[in-house]
């Protein structure tokens, strides 16, 4: 059992794909993502359409690493690409203990 | 004559269950159809116009008339994009994203409209060139890009580079599901002919009218979530909406009466294509493209002002106008 | 001649889904039907019934009958509500949340019942006043209102003040999506008619049979997986579940004899809206109005022994008792 | 980066509305909801009806807050007025950590 | 002959929706069909199936061969996943897991081959033994339980109790969704008869080719996101997809040509059940069963290589090896 | 308020049944199951399949207990009999705080 950080992300759901490729050029080794959320913040309601699109929809996005400093790069370059004037979201961090550190 | 249309128009299934739909969000019932029905039920009415469209265009041949028709959809599509945006900025001096992402909303192709238009000619028994519904992409492709690209012309975000280019705009209307299903629907339309389609036409023909006027109760019960949303509109903005429409119809109508085609034709390309406002992909393409802009406003003004204005009035006044485009021109 | 008719009943599409719903979840199966299907095909057919109404009553037109109708249909839903909570609750000593609930259950209307009488005079092909469907909001509210009144006057809590009030809950009956698919579509029906509706018929009525008999296996499969449940029932409720839906058609038939309904209507009147418990909108109701009650009681007895014995037995019981009132009042 | 509470509810759908109601009257500046979750716990198993009805569903309700008190507050609410003896649920706190603090 | 029937395997719309929807997934549409969408399409057309096989053997009566076809089947299902085991692992040194795993794929049943084996030959009007397609339970059952028994048998892992038992495994296979349905669906259709069943068919036989055409485009788009995943694949595993279905074609057809089915018959017990390899039970099965194995392997083998083959080559073979066969044997 | 442990694991739904039964045989009091997740690890992309099969989706099961040895016993079962070499999946654990640790 090692210590480990969870970043956060809760954010629009059509820009789930560029979120994960921002993720992707950090080079984190995985992450899961839950749809279909709903939700209240600065910006608004933020919940469904009907059938017709996803796109007053959430999604929450999780990425464990081992790593503080790269947890904390990651929240910061999600904040500042998408979260910080453009679009709805929030970003926060939690302390959590993994099992085999070198996964994460 | 028009006003019978119109109480026709009025008193057809899809318009009650639309109206349905917003009483049922108003009186805040506990109604909701699930996301996936009404996704699915979109999904199929889409690949049974393009079905439908190609199965006609089988039996009827291609022509030259084909190729003009997708010419004039996408100048049509760039040309009310341009007018749309130049008026919202210069007249009512909205700020360059919303301007464009209005501009956007309006001059593309509202499916839903296009759906309406098929099945109100459908009902009064009036034919068309079935090839027409099939200019979706042109129309609806060429104002999404045009409102984006006037709209980063005038933002400095447009350097930070977060966006989609040009190309990627181009390539994602292309490849959009209602491109896909409405092109893909008629080629294999069009590849089978009425023979091979048979079979499948009780589910893509028979039971196209009763899916689009279920589909409508869908419509209105999301529509009718938002009409809050219209009391935070600027007036002008709101007039706009109100009007922008009826230009679409009689700018497009007039072009599709010269390229020669039928009333029916005419009244598809004005009002299924042209005069609706897009609700569906435009408010997904929009909010990557210019995020800057407020998602509330479009989609409210598209969905709460012009799909009601256009099913009750929209659509018999486009036909009227073929009708009589068709004597005068 | 009965035992014809309850052996058709049994073997008919719908009874015979159910029962293959109920066995897969026995065995353990892992056959689901998700739940948005469900969902949208419950929809689907309280809207059909709702049209095919309409268009009947468009054909036939409305006269005083309809209005004694729904004075009927609320004094039968308070009277039921009353007996059942006062049998409960004195004959078999069961607290007032669970007594409220159960009553309210078994005298709301259980769409499922109301939609397999349907289809039941459909298949046996009697006729019947078109407009009784519609009388539904009228026995549910007016059971669920009753039962809910009667459970908190004997509650401590219900001056804390924390679940809807009177006016709260018939806001609720009446908006509920029930409500407003059957009112919605029977409005919808009438306004446009046999001919208006023409194109959408192949949906709404056509395929109206097939979509209930494959609904339930949804409910078999629902209800399969709650039979467990019917071990914990005291013998006594049991008892009453399986009672109760006789009475309410015994005395529903003559009510509705009496005013002057057809034996197809008599018979819609006295097991479709009357003789059915409630698995739906019931359960969502009593949650949140009477929170003290065990959910999953109430559930059991209307899902698992109303609903099977009403299919089997109810249905043709109330036709025959039907016929035999018509020839005796 | 700014240490903040999250406010954990699982509780039955059917009162998802009036959880975010009591929500409200603490002017909690945002929430997020987790649909379609099952689970078990005192009351029994909890889990879907097939598409008849969600009355047997739980959800997720999750309030950042940056005050301890506040999020303290906010779940005894919680837990008095719908969990101690009505309804399904459970209501629990985390330690967290955010990047714009005075957006909770 | 031959290619005019392929020609009219491939240009049919089931066929058609296939390739639109892998061409959507090629070209990164945003085309989705909804999860719920797709599994009660898939639900419909396996309940389909079966009321319509019912009802069809309802009218011709049930014989020996019935019995017969069963013995035929569950035997056939053994024979081949031993054989593809066999293969897998001496002639290509296919690690245990993965060989169980492939051969298991390869010998169960693929619905979907089986649903379009059917529209095939509704399409060109050939009649079958209506009793063919419900046989569909032994042989899937029997080539899944071969395939991890001689996988187990040959892994150290099975010692550790983890993965079910040959029981669970059998139990497993006749509980599965698929079997319920099918022979459920037999059984109701068989009870009711055409006339029971008449007002229902609506539903389930008029509309089966058109959601059947419409449910390939929902396969073409997870098939299509899965086209990268070949790339990954041994050559020679790959030649054994692309070979296999035609050697269990031929097996299965002599077979059933012995065993005195038509024509009709003997192509859909050798496409429809031998030759499909199953991409929806199986890899459930599969990734309990012997976890160890890959599960994108044998995914993209089925659903990539051997479904696209099937439909636009295996099809027709069938039909042509049988009609021949009917004349040799 | 009590402490309290929350055992997160994700991992294929097609073994949500199984891991269940594992924590029955810890007499958990309770769970929550979150289902239709997508994500990525060590295992490549797991993510839904059309609707034919919710064999490549995940699942996140969350169990809070009071007792830290009994969270990481659950943890230790759940991955050795399923993630160390079988399926696809991860587990974590995080501290938490409950209002009534008697439940838990
Ligand atoms: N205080 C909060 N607690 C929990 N979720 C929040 C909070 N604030 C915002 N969110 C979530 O983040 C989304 C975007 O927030 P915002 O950008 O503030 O509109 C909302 O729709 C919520 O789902
Ligand atoms: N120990 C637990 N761990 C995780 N979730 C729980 C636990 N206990 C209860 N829950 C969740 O809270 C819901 C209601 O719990 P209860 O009121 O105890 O029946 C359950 O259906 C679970 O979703
Ligand atoms: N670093 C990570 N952060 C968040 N979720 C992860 C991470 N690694 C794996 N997962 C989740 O666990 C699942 C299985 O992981 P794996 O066994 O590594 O393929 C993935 O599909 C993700 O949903
Ligand atoms: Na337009
Ligand atoms: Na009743
Ligand atoms: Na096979």
């Amino acid at each position: 059992m090692a210590e480990a950080k969870k970043v956060v992300i809760i954010t629009e759901a059509v820009i789930e794909e560029k979120v994960i490729q921002l993720l992707n050029t950090h080079e984190v080794k995985g992450y899961t993502v839950y749809r279909s959320l709903t939700g209240k913040g600065e910006r608004g309601l933020r919940s469904g359409l009907g059938g017709l699109l996803n796109f007053s929809e959430n999604v929450c996005i999780e990425i464990i690493v081992s790593d503080e400093l790269k947890a904390l790069a990651i929240m910061e370059a999600v904040y500042h690409k998408f979260l910080a004037d453009k679009f709805a979201g929030i970003a926060y961090l939690e302390d959590i203990r993994v099992i085999r550190p070198e996964k994460f | 004559m028009t006003a019978e249309v119109i109480l026709q128009s009025f008193f057809s299934p899809p318009t009650l269950f639309f109206a349905l739909g917003i009483m049922a969000a108003v009186i805040k019932s506990d109604l909701r159809v699930p996301d996936e029905a009404g996704a699915t039920m979109g999904l199929f009415l889409l690949t049974a116009i393009g079905i439908r469209a190609g199965v006609a265009v089988n039996e009827t041949g291609i022509d030259l008339q084909v190729a003009i028709g997708a010419i004039a959809a996408t100048l049509i599509g760039c040309l009310l994009a341009l007018a749309g945006y130049t008026m919202l900025t210069r007249l009512f001096s909205i700020d360059p994203a919303n301007a464009g992402s209005i501009a956007g909303h309006f001059g593309a192709v509202s499916s839903m409209t296009l759906i309406l238009s098929i099945t109100f000619l459908d009902q009064i028994k009036v034919t068309y060139e079935p090839f027409v519904a099939a200019l979706y992409p042109f129309m609806d492709t060429a104002a999404l890009v045009t409102a984006i690209l006037l709209a980063r012309r005038s933002l400095s975000s447009k350097k930070d580079g977060n966006g989609p280019s040009t190309k990627e705009l181009l390539i994602e209307g292309l490849t959009a599901r209602t491109t896909v299903l409405l092109i893909g629907g008629l080629v294999i339309g069009f590849i089978t002919g009425p023979q091979g389609m048979a079979r499948a036409l009780p589910l893509f023909d028979t039971l196209f009218f009763g899916v689009a006027s279920f589909f409508m109760l869908d419509i209105g019960l999301v529509a009718g979530a938002r009409l809050a949303e219209l009391k935070k509109v600027n007036k002008f903005v709101l007039g706009y909406a109100l009007l922008m429409p009826v230009i679409h119809v009689l700018v497009a109508a007039t072009i599709a009466t010269l390229i020669g085609l039928s009333p029916g034709g005419v009244t598809i390309f004005a009002i299924g294509l042209a005069g609706g406002a897009s609700f569906i992909s435009a408010p997904i393409v929009m909010r990557t493209a210019l995020p800057q802009a407020n998602p509330s406003l479009s989609l409210a003004l598209a969905l709460v002002v012009a799909l009601p204005v256009n099913v009750i009035v929209g659509i018999p006044l486009a036909y009227h106008t073929a009708v009589f485009l068709a004597g005068a021109l």
